[in-house]
């Protein structure tokens, strides 16, 4: 089957992005796809490519990063949580003449249109929120 | 992607359907939470909108969510935005199933009256019906 | 004495909790979603606190933009930021619930 | 039928509201803070859920995180998050309380 | 800034005031949520150590926040952070002082017999007198 | 008086920035002061200087920039918490090896003991949260 999975809390602050986390890579491991990750509210912040947590812990941008390259899982930021939320790619910081982008490139910004759609197409939409 | 945003008002489930493709998922958004404390209401409306391009969408307001349609609403002094007018516009979206539970209303000493929109209020046997309908239930 | 402050609905613990740890003298402050715990038809707590003479207060930037205007219960006195600065300052320390 | 998420404790109005709505044949996983609601002297809304024969499971990486591994209700199943994906696609849809 | 950082065991309101100082306020920290489900808990705890070096600093815990000295937390499967233990050393930053209500306790079915450290247990008369004799509440 | 205003919220996210940002307002604006304004947990997200909301919303993120310059008011970000959150300054960007800062050089990032030593200092404290 084919999942998608929605993000609506922001790493560490709410346990909501770790148990996301932990259930996509359960969904690939059980042989099933993950159709799309849809980060929307804070679980835009997952993109951030600053995130420095303490070296004991997990760190979930990296590990995001990891089931997007391992498992060519979609990535996708809501462009409208992210602008508000400081969260901008190389096009938005030009955009919106920002000296710099914090998104990791892994990560795809786009419209809430990606939300519908991963929930019309996939088989499954499982959301993770505070 | 299969999904087409092209049509404002959703037909209902099964008229999108062309010889080749999938009737649409129907989607239920659920609304639950108070307004202007967090952005889940306005950030979820969002979400509505841009659902009632691709399919058929319903909404279902629960426990505080129902204040989202609490009319009189004036966010001048709060310098935030009063995003429960544009609830009005959801029927032109094609949006035109909104839900709420009686004893959300009496337990908050609410009525249909005191709101921006009629939603059509059921009972906990109907809300579960209503959630078993659609296909995919988003929350908010 | 004690400015306590809530921003939570009716809908969570921390108006109870609130409620039993208050104590004459102190003052309550509604704020952002803790307004509706002063609105009519959930206001059975705050009642109770201000039939014990316990001041309650409520943002009136929150109660306008939440459509509660003409919905607040009597007794609870609106306020603007400035005056809950005021408060603060009459108080001598602050507990926020929430 | 429906897979039932809830992530808060029975502090939270979450637990009442999933329970008034949860359907026979519906399933609800207690995940994150959710899992206080499946523990000994605060089950008593998941007590009732097992009662009429709902299924309820329990992530048990969240249930040994808090400490909770040997204060879980009977009859609530811990699964890792293999079987939550399993019940996922076992339920036609899913809905999040909290 | 007028703080000395200086002592790890903090002595109590009075006697680090010298002659041309003000006696230190007294702090208590309020930790008020479960652990894990949010980062409060542990964000939390860093702020109680770091005030152990200011001045005299207790701790309460209500509501869910007792959770957080429930034993036996073992967070290797979620991949977190098992701050729970750091509470044993509280001790060694002078910070003695830990209280939780009975009426949490007995709503939760515990008892301190359970938890990593043994706070005073209080009533709610008590607690509103322990909050009274704070100069500082910090709430998490 | 003077006041510490502790912000535990993110911008948007949770209303207790904006309430925190009026407060402020009122303090300075009744002749009393602010010590410091320090911001922990997602409050840390308020220094972010690529947040970018709508035109017909409060910029929360000038909002404070413009308190901190016209009142001389302090705004620390915990360090510890702004690290987590990917909240970088220069010197901690160098020190993480990340390619760039994304705080605003008006907030000051620094630790806990700001937090204590405004508690201790200020004649109030009050703190905005979720």
């Amino acid at each position: 089957m084919r999942f998608t999975i929605v993000v609506q809390g922001g790493p560490y602050t709410s346990q909501a992005s770790l148990s996301a986390w932990h259930f996509a890579r359960a969904v690939v491991a059980t042989g099933h796809e993950i159709y799309r990750v849809f980060f929307y509210h804070d679980g835009v912040y997952n993109g951030n490519s600053l995130l420095t947590p303490p070296q004991d812990e997990t760190d979930l941008h990296m590990a995001w990063c990891t089931l997007g390259r391992d498992h060519g899982c979609e990535l996708v930021v809501c462009i409208a949580s992210a602008l508000r939320r400081g969260m901008l790619d190389d096009g938005e910081a030009r955009r919106y003449e920002k000296p710099l982008a914090n998104l990791n490139k892994l990560f795809i910004v786009s419209g809430l249109g990606q939300l519908i759609d991963g929930a019309i197409s996939a088989d499954r939409t499982v959301t993770f929120g505070n | 992607m299969p999904a087409n945003p092209g049509t404002q008002n959703a037909p209902s489930i099964g008229t999108t359907a062309g010889p080749a493709e999938r009737p649409n998922k129907t989607l239920l958004f659920v609304q639950s939470q108070a307004p202007h404390g967090t952005l889940y209401g306005q950030e979820g409306l969002d979400a509505i909108m841009m659902g009632s391009a691709f399919t058929e969408c319903a909404v279902l307001f629960v426990g505080d969510g129902i204040y989202q349609l609490l009319a009189n609403q004036d966010t001048s002094l709060l310098a935030s935005r009063n995003y429960s007018v544009s609830y009005r516009a959801l029927a032109d979206y094609g949006v035109e199933k909104l839900y709420c539970t009686e004893a959300d209303l009496q337990q908050r000493g609410l009525t249909v009256a005191d709101l921006v929109v009629t939603p059509c209020v059921i009972d906990s046997r109907a809300l579960q019906a209503l959630m078993t309908s659609f296909d995919v239930i988003l929350d908010f | 004495m004690i400015l306590h402050t809530l921003n939570k609905s009716p809908e969570h613990a921390a108006l109870g909790r609130c409620c039993e740890t208050i104590a004459t003298g102190d003052v309550l402050v509604l704020l952002e979603d803790g307004v509706y715990c002063g609105s009519a038809g959930r206001d059975r707590q705050v009642g109770e606190l201000l039939a014990q003479n316990i001041a309650v207060y409520a943002i009136n930037a929150d109660v306008q933009a939440r459509g509660l205007a003409v919905r607040m219960t009597r007794g609870v006195t609106l306020i603007d930021y400035e005056g809950f600065v005021q408060l603060c300052t009459e108080q001598a320390s602050s507990k926020r619930w929430g």
